[in-house]
C-alpha cells in the first residue's frame, strides 16, 4: 500500500508523544472543538493524519482526526480537533476545561497522498470525520488543483462549517440527510453526480464506511483514482498493538490484513475490502 | 550482577511480546539511542504468516484491555528477511518469541532462528490465553511447556538465554517454572494475557494494571520455592511503582506490554530510572518511584 | 423462570459474600423495601470466630482492591444467636456461606444450619484465594470441591439450595463446576477474588472489576458444557452493562461484592433494573443499560 | 463497646449515599477547605461522625471528618470538609472545582459521646484532625460544658484556625512542632499539663495515633475519660468490608478487633490496644 503515496513519515517525520494543554474550547454545534498545544506535532503534521490521545482511566488511546494546525498563535504552534461525545472517551475530552493537560500522541498514520500535477479533486466527508479534508483542500489548493468540497451529516448540528474552506475550494456543496440545510440526502444518493460535476480525477472521502465505499465506488466508475480515510477502532493508534485489522487487497492482488493505525487511516478506495470490514 | 543479567540477559526491563508493533513503530519513542541495547522480544512468531483474528481484537475493560489479536505476523521466512535484519541494524537485542501448533514446529523454528545472524535469545510463549482457539499447541499440564522447551533447547544455543512465558497461574506456576528450569529454560517469564472473555462473552486475554497482582503473586511464589531462578514479572508493569513491585518479590527484570499502547515511551522512561547507575549496589537495585504515589 | 429461580433462589442480583457487612449496615442502602426479598450471601461463616488478619487487609490497585481480610466472624454460634435472627427479621432471603479447615467442618456447618430457622441455602465458600494461609480446607483438585458439596448436601435439606462458590481459575472451572454439581450442588457461583499479592508481594486476593472478564469467561465456558447447570456470574459487577454481560453469557443471577463497598447502593440499583418487571420474557432477561456506554 | 455512648445511629439516624456537589473551594494554609451539598448528611451529622466520598476512578472510598455543618445556606444544607492533598484521593480532591459532584456517603462511624453533665473537657486535635473538634466545642458549649482547645500541627500551614472556636471554648491552644506559631512541642510534651491545667473530666482527641495515645495516657492519669478519633485505611467506610481492623480490648475485658469505621473510629481512650494498631 506504501506505492502510491510520498515517501513515508517514518524517520522523516517521526511521531512524537507530548504533554498536551487544552488553550481553547468552542461548542459548534453538535461538536466540541478543542484546541490544543502538543510540542512537535503541528510542525510534523500532513493532512490525514490524526492524532492519538489519553483519556483519564482508560487505558486504550482515542483518535482525532488532526482538523487544523496554526504554526503559530499565542501559545506557539497549536492543533484543532472535532469531538463528538459519544462514549466515555470523547464525553472525557468535550469536558475538558482551558488550562486540561491532555497525553497527545501524534502526527499518526499515512496522510492522503497528493497528486504530483495540478487536478481536479473531489473532497467528501461526512460528520466531525470532514475535518481532515480542510487542511488538505489548503494543501491541495496550494499545488493548483481546483478543488471541489463536499460536507454532509445526518442533520445541520453534525455539519462541520464549511465558512473556512471557501478559500481553498472553488465549490463547496452541502448535504443533510434530513435536508435541515444545504441539499437533502446521503453521499451514496449524490456519489456519482459529485465526481462527474466536479470532473473530479481524484476523489478523497472522510467519513462512515457507507460514505467512503460509495465514494470509492464512484470514483472507479468515473476511471478516477480514490483516497479514503478509513475509521476502525485504534486501541493504541501507533503501530504497536496489531489491534485494527483492516482488510485490503495488495498491489500484487493478495489479500492482506494491514494496520489501519500504520499502513491507513488513509488508503486507496479501491484496496479496501469492504465487505471483510 | 542479577541471575539474569549474568545469563546474558541485561534487562531490567523488557519490551513484553506483541505490545511493541515490529519495533520501528517504537523507535521514535525509545529516547535518546532508540533502540539501541533495548530487550526486545518480537510479537510472537509462528512457521508460517497469520493474518490474525477479526475485530475488534483488542477492547477497553477497566484496569486494563481484553485483546485476541491472533498472533498476526509475516511468518518465519518474511521475518527473518525483513523485519530481524532491520531490528538488529537499530541496535535492539532481539528477543524471538516463537509460537508453533506442535512440539516439532517450536523445534523447527528454534533450529532455524539458532542460524540467523543477531538473534540475541528466544522467548517461548506457551502460556497463551487462548491457544486452543489460536491453533496453538495445548498446554494443559506444566510437563507440556516443559516438553516444548526441552525441545527448543536442543536447537539452540546454549550460551544464548531460552525463556519460558508462563501463564500467571496460581495453582500451577511453581510447578511450570520448576519444570521448565530443568528442561533447560534460562529464565521464565511469569504473565502473559490471563484468560478472560470480551464483554460479548467472546475468549480473550486480560492484560494491563488489572492483571499485575495476579503475576506479582506468581513472581512471589516462584522466587519463594526457586530462589535461584531467575524471572521476568511481566502484567501491568506502567510505572516505576509497578516495575519495582515485582523487583521486590525478587524478579530479575520485568517487561512491559500494555503500557505501551497507552503511553509509547513507558520503556524509555523506566529504562532511564532503572539504569544501572540508578542503583546503590553492584546489581539492579528497585529504586523510589519520583511520581507522587498511586494506587496503593 | 431461570433454572436457579424453581430451583428456589430469585435472584438475579445477590449480595456476595464478604461484602455486605452483617446485612445490618447495608439496609439504609437496600432501597425502599430494605432487606426485603433481598438474596444475601452472609460474610463465611466458621465453626469458631475469627478475629481476621491484620491491617492494611485491603489495598487499593487499579480498577480494583486487594484483600486479605481473614474471615472474621463470629463464629457459628453466635451468628445463629445474633446475626442470623436479625436478618431473618429484616426479611433477607439469607444464605449462610461456610468456610471450614477440614471436610468434617464444613459438614458440621451444613448441620447444625439445616436446623437453624431462616437459613434459605448454604453457599460453599471453597475456593478462597489463599485458603492455606487463611487455614482453610485445601482445595488443589475439582473433586477436593466436590467431595466437600457431598459432605454438605448430606446434611443439609434438598428442598433447599446449596451453592458450590469456585475459583475463576479457566483451567479447572468445568471439571469443578461438574464434578460439584455431580457432588448435588444446586448451582455454582463462578468467582472469588483471584489469588494475587499486596503491592508489598503479601499473599491476598483480586476483585472489582478488574476480575470480572476472567469470571466472565468461566461463566461462559461452564455454561457451553454444562447447559443445564444455573450459574451465578460475581467477579466486578458494577453496573447494568457488567451484569447483563453474565446473564447474556449464561449466567442465571450475579453476585455483587467490590461494588457494594464503592456504592452501597449498588445492590438496590441492579435489584430495580433487573427486577422482573424489566423484563419481557416470562425470565429475568437482560435489559438495556440506561447509563451512558463505559468501558466497552 | 456500645456501652459509653448515646444510642447508636442504626436505625435512628440511618446513612445515606448522595450526589454532592462543591459549592465553595478554599486554600487555607496548606489544606483546602470544602463546602459540599450532600442532601441529607447534614440533617443527620453529630460531632465526630465522617463522610466517605469516591474519588473518579479508585475502587476505595475516601474518609473525611466533617469539620462544620450548617444547616442553611444558599445551597440549603452544606458541610465542610477539610483535605490535605498527600496521595492520589486526597490530590483529586482537593483540585476538584465549585460544581464538580462527589458521591458522598454519610454522616458515618459512632460520634463522640458527649458528657450527661456540665463537666470540664479538654480536645486535642493535630492537622486536619482537629477538624471534627469544632462541632463537638460548639455542642459541648450548649451543654455547659467548659471547653479547652488544643490546635496542634508539626507546622503553621498545617494548622487549623482556631478562631471560629474562641466563641465556643473557654480557651484555646496553638502547639507547632516547630514553634512558627503558638508553642512550641508536640501534644505528647504537653499532654498532663494540659489535662491538669484544664481539669478535664473528659479528653477527647484526634489525630495520628501518637496523639490519641498520648493523650489518652494523660487522662488515665488524671483519672479523667477519654474518646479518640482513631483514623485507620477505611477501604468502604461503611462498615460493610471489615477492611478496617481496629484492635480493642472489651469492657470484658476480653481482646477484640472491631470495625473502625463502624464501631470507631471515636472509641474510648483506654480500650485501644496502642501496640496492635
Ligand atoms: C483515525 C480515527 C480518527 C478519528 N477522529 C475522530 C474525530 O476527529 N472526532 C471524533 O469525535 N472521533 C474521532 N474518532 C473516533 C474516536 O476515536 C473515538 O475513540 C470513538 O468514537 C470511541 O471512543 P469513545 O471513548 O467515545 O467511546 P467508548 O465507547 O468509550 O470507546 C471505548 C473503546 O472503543 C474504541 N472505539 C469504539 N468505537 C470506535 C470507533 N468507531 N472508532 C475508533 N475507536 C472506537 C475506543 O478507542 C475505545 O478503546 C476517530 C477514530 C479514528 C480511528
Ligand atoms: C475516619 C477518617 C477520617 C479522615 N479524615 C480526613 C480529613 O478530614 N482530611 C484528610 O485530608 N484526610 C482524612 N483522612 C485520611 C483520608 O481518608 C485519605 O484516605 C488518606 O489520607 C489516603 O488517601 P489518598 O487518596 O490521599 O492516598 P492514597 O495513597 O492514594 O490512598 C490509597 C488507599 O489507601 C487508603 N489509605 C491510605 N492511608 C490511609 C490513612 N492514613 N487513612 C485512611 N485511608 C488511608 C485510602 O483510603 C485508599 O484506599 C481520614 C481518614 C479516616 C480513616
Ligand atoms: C495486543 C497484545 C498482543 C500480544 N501479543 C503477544 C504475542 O504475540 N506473544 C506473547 O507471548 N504475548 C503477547 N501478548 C501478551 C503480552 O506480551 C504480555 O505478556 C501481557 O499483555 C501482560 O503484560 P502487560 O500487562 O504489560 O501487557 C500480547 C498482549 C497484547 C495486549
Ligand atoms: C473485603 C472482601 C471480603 C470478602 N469476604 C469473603 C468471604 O467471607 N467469603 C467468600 O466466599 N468470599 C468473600 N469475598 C469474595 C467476594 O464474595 C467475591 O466473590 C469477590 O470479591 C469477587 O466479586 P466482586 O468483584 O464483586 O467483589 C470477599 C471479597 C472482599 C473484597
Ligand atoms: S491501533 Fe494499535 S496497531 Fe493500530
Ligand atoms: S472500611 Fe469497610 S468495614 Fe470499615
Amino acid at each position: 500500500m506504501a506505492d502510491e503515496r510520498e515517501p513515508g513519515r517514518g524517520s522523516v517525520h517521526p511521531s512524537v508523544h507530548v504533554d498536551g494543554e487544552v488553550v481553547a474550547t468552542k461548542r459548534v454545534g453538535g461538536y466540541r472543538h478543542l484546541t490544543l498545544t502538543a510540542p512537535g506535532v503541528p510542525e510534523r503534521f500532513r493532512a490525514g493524519n490524526f492524532v492519538a490521545v489519553s483519556v483519564e482511566g482508560h487505558v486504550a488511546r482515542r483518535a482525532l482526526w488532526v482538523h487544523r494546525v496554526r504554526a503559530s498563535s499565542a501559545f506557539g504552534p497549536t492543533l484543532d480537533v472535532v469531538v463528538e461525545a459519544r462514549g466515555s472517551g470523547t464525553a472525557w475530552l468535550a469536558a475538558q476545561p482551558v488550562g486540561a493537560r491532555i497525553a497527545i500522541t501524534g502526527p499518526l498514520g499515512r496522510p492522503f497522498a497528493l497528486p504530483k500535477d495540478a487536478v481536479s479533486c473531489l473532497l467528501v466527508g461526512e460528520g466531525y470525520a470532514a475535518a481532515p479534508l480542510f487542511p488538505l483542500a489548503e494543501r491541495l489548493r496550494e499545488r493548483g488543483c481546483a478543488v471541489s468540497l463536499v460536507v454532509s451529516a445526518p442533520d445541520e448540528a453534525r455539519l462541520l462549517s464549511a465558512l473556512e474552506a471557501r478559500r481553498s475550494a472553488r465549490s463547496v456543496t452541502v448535504l443533510t440527510a434530513d435536508g435541515s440545510v444545504g441539499q437533502r440526502g446521503t453521499v451514496a444518493d449524490h456519489a456519482d453526480d459529485l465526481v462527474r460535476r466536479s470532473d473530479a480525477d481524484v476523489v478523497y472521502a472522510a467519513g462512515p464506511h457507507a460514505v467512503l465505499r460509495s465514494a470509492a465506488a464512484a470514483a472507479e466508475r468515473a476511471g478516477a483514482w480514490s483516497q479514503v480515510a478509513v475509521e476502525v477502532p485504534t486501541p493504541c493508534g501507533t503501530g504497536l498493538c496489531h489491534g485494527c485489522p483492516l482488510p485490503v487487497v495488495g498491489e500484487d492482488g493478495v489479500e492482506r490484513v494491514v494496520r489501519a493505525c500504520a499502513e491507513g487511516p488513509v488508503v486507496r478506495g479501491d484496496r479496501v475490502r469492504w465487505d471483510d470490514l | 550482577m542479577s541471575a539474569l543479567t549474568s545469563a546474558g540477559l541485561p534487562g531490567p526491563v523488557m519490551v513484553a511480546s506483541g505490545c511493541g508493533g515490529t519495533g520501528r513503530e517504537l523507535e521514535p519513542y525509545a529516547g535518546p539511542e532508540g533502540l539501541v541495547g533495548l530487550d526486545l522480544v518480537t510479537r510472537s512468531i509462528t512457521l508460517d504468516a497469520r493474518a490474525g483474528g477479526p475485530g475488534p481484537r483488542v477492547v477497553e475493560v477497566p484496569g486494563g484491555l481484553v485483546n485476541a489479536v491472533g498472533l498476526p505476523n509475516p511468518g518465519l521466512e518474511h521475518f527473518l528477511a525483513t523485519e530481524l535484519p532491520w531490528l538488529v541494524r537499530a541496535g535492539a537485542r532481539v528477543l524471538v518469541s516463537i509460537a508453533g501448533s506442535t512440539m516439532g514446529e517450536y523445534a523447527d523454528l528454534a533450529r532455524r532462528l539458532s542460524r540467523a545472524p543477531g538473534v540475541a535469545g528466544l522467548e517461548v510463549n506457551v502460556g497463551a490465553p487462548d491457544e486452543v482457539g489460536a491453533g496453538l499447541f495445548e498446554v494443559r499440564e506444566p510437563f507440556h511447556s516443559a516438553s516444548v522447551i526441552a525441545a527448543v533447547r536442543r536447537e539452540f544455543p546454549s550460551d544464548r538465554p531460552v525463556l519460558a512465558k508462563l501463564r500467571p497461574d496460581v495453582s500451577r506456576i511453581v510447578e511450570g517454572a520448576r519444570s521448565c528450569h530443568e528442561a533447560g529454560a534460562t529464565a521464565v517469564v511469569i504473565g502473559n494475557a490471563v484468560p478472560a472473555a470480551f464483554p460479548d462473552g467472546r475468549a480473550g486475554g486480560l492484560s494491563g494494571p488489572a492483571v499485575a497482582p495476579i503475576a506479582l503473586r506468581c513472581v512471589a511464589e516462584v522466587h519463594r520455592a526457586l530462589p535461584d531462578l531467575p524471572t521476568v514479572g511481566c502484567g501491568g508493569v506502567h510505572d516505576l511503582r509497578s516495575a519495582n513491585a515485582y523487583l521486590d518479590a525478587g524478579a530479575s527484570a520485568v517487561q512491559v506490554g500494555t503500557a505501551l499502547l497507552h503511553d509509547p515511551t513507558t520503556v524509555a522512561r523506566l529504562r532511564a530510572a532503572l539504569a544501572p547507575a540508578a542503583g546503590t549496589g553492584p546489581g539492579r537495585r528497585p529504586v523510589p518511584d519520583p511520581r507522587p504515589e498511586e494506587n496503593r
